[in-house]
């Protein structure tokens, strides 16, 4: 197979997958090491986003999966029933965003940082499959411990973890931020 | 001195006090505590005037803002040597802001983010009813795995008996050993199980050769030997009482 | 809308579709009149075949959808019936690969190939529907036997028992073939 052909089939298997493909599995698929195809899919990646195409490969921790741009959400959305996308509410953001730097991580820890009781975003996560428990700690009481899954990178466009901003953890570097402002 | 809050929603008390120290435009690390205090005692007042529900939490923050107020009224101590240096009472408080307020900054960045891929749609994956059926939680395995898998049990288990073999002499147990076992057995019972030839301790080997000398009896024909189905118990029974 | 952004609507609107869509919803969704879109769906046909993209447009009745390309099928094929997307533990399997060539056999017999209790195993291959309870054995304590169902069959493709493959029986042979994968 020549690229344009490895390429066509990429697409098509992306297509009938609907739901993310890992590279190992297209790897197994096609008969073609990881690594070519990985180099194929982000050049895939670059000329659907240099051409304006209705869909776009998405990337999320070595999986890849079509989807709709957001530009055209209005008339995706006109065709589709609109989905119920309730939002997520601020005590939910501010868990998830501790989860996402801190994990695995317990409930108590969260809550220390956030200063309340974070139990019932906790779960309001867990339903949305933003997090999952991921085992216990081998410390007393044995607590659950948190972590964020893959439909979590999915949603805010990230393609790992490592992907995740830098925190301020320099608290000089925070001071000086704070003079700034 | 008017309240300058509005009246608005707070995460938790460390959300309100950011809240505060911002407003005031102090620096975090020299928080005006008896200020910062006021105001936040002042809020809660209105909280409760509101008829909201002042959680726990905000209580308990309140109740620590004041503990530290008061430390740093108390005069503090004069120390000869300077090797130490004196903790700020509002040290750990500060340290607690300073966490909270990175994760807070951070739930920004999350909340425009998940606003752009909240409007990306994906399309469901196609049925595929013709090559799998309704039990897709076994997808991926297939029958050539199946003959894999136990392949690998067997191997597994028959390297851990070769190594059982060494450790036995090989001559412990013969053929023609076990038939003499076996007619001996004979004597005293018309039948028995072919278990009730082994001693709890005996191993695989043993067994083995067992079996070949019941076969081989089998075949000259000083034996009969019943088994109703796969794996269920093999009976010997002598000839001539089969009659 | 320009043309190059319509392409981009429609194919992001057939993508999330699957299914079909009538001229008439697209025209709708998009606010544009049917011919104009019919005319650019027709140049969108052909160069995706010109492309040979890995997706192609077919049109029914004045509905559109996409498809994956007839010679790409076995790539497909192999993606939709994957071999690495393995549903069930590596406990359940061995259970399972017991069970089926070594039927009927009871639970004490499958621990003893196992080397482990298999109890759960069983009654997770039980509730999918894969194994059932045949039966008592005549033997002390009346133990349960165990087969696998038809559904085991259907599911693997095989239209009865004797066409399971054959056991690498000889443990050299077993062990060459692990090797070499």
């Amino acid at each position: 197979m020549d690229i344009k052909e490895i390429k066509s089939v990429i697409e098509g298997l992306l297509y009938v997958a609907g739901d993310s493909v890992s590279l190992k599995e297209l790897s197994h698929v096609m008969d073609i090491d990881e690594s070519t195809i990985k180099k194929i899919i982000n050049q895939m990646i670059d000329s659907y986003n240099e051409e304006k195409r209705g869909i776009q490969i998405i990337e999320v921790n070595n999986s890849y999966q079509f989807s709709t741009r957001p530009e055209h959400y209005e008339y995706i959305e006109r065709l589709v029933k609109p989905q119920t996308r309730q939002g997520l509410s601020q005590a939910a953001l501010e868990t998830l965003s501790i989860i996402a730097y801190k994990q695995p991580i317990t409930k108590a820890q969260i809550d220390s940082i956030r200063g309340v009781k974070s139990e019932s975003s906790i779960s309001r996560l867990i339903d949305k499959e933003l997090v999952f428990e991921a085992g216990r700690l081998d410390a007393p009481g044995r607590p659950i411990i948190y972590c964020t899954t893959d439909n979590f990178l999915k949603l805010f466009g990230l393609k790992n973890l490592q992907e995740l901003p830098p925190l301020q953890d320099n608290s000089d570097e925070v001071a000086a931020s704070e003079d700034v402002q | 001195m008017s309240l300058s809050v509005k009246l608005e929603m707070f995460e938790g008390p460390l959300d309100l006090l950011l809240h505060l120290i911002e407003k005031a435009e102090v620096d975090i690390y020299d928080i005006p505590i008896a200020e910062i205090t006021q105001q936040y005692l002042e809020y809660l007042d209105l909280m409760q005037e509101m008829d909201l529900e002042v959680a726990s939490e905000f209580l308990v923050m309140a109740a620590t803002l004041v503990e530290i107020k008061s430390k740093m009224l108390l005069p503090k101590p004069k120390k000869e040597d300077n090797s130490e240096p004196d903790i700020d009472p509002r040290e750990e408080l500060v340290q607690k802001l300073i966490e909270y307020k990175k994760y807070k900054e951070f739930t920004l960045l999350l909340k425009d983010k998940f606003e752009i891929y909240e409007k990306v749609f994906y399309k469901n994956p196609e049925p595929i009813e013709d090559y799998i059926s309704e039990f897709t939680s076994i997808t991926g395995v297939t029958a050539d795995l199946l003959a894999r898998t136990l392949s690998d049990i067997i191997k597994n288990n028959s390297t851990k008996s070769k190594r059982v073999y060494r450790q036995i002499f090989r001559e412990t147990y013969t053929v023609d050993d076990k038939i003499k076992e076996i007619t001996k057995m004979l004597v005293s019972k018309s039948n028995f199980y072919f278990e009730e030839l082994f001693e709890d301790t005996c191993d695989k080997y043993e067994i083995i050769v067992t079996f070949l000398a019941t076969l081989e009896m089998v075949k000259r024909r000083m034996i009969i030997v019943e088994q109703y189905m796969n794996f269920d118990k093999i009976l010997i029974k002598r000839r001539k009482m089969s009659i």
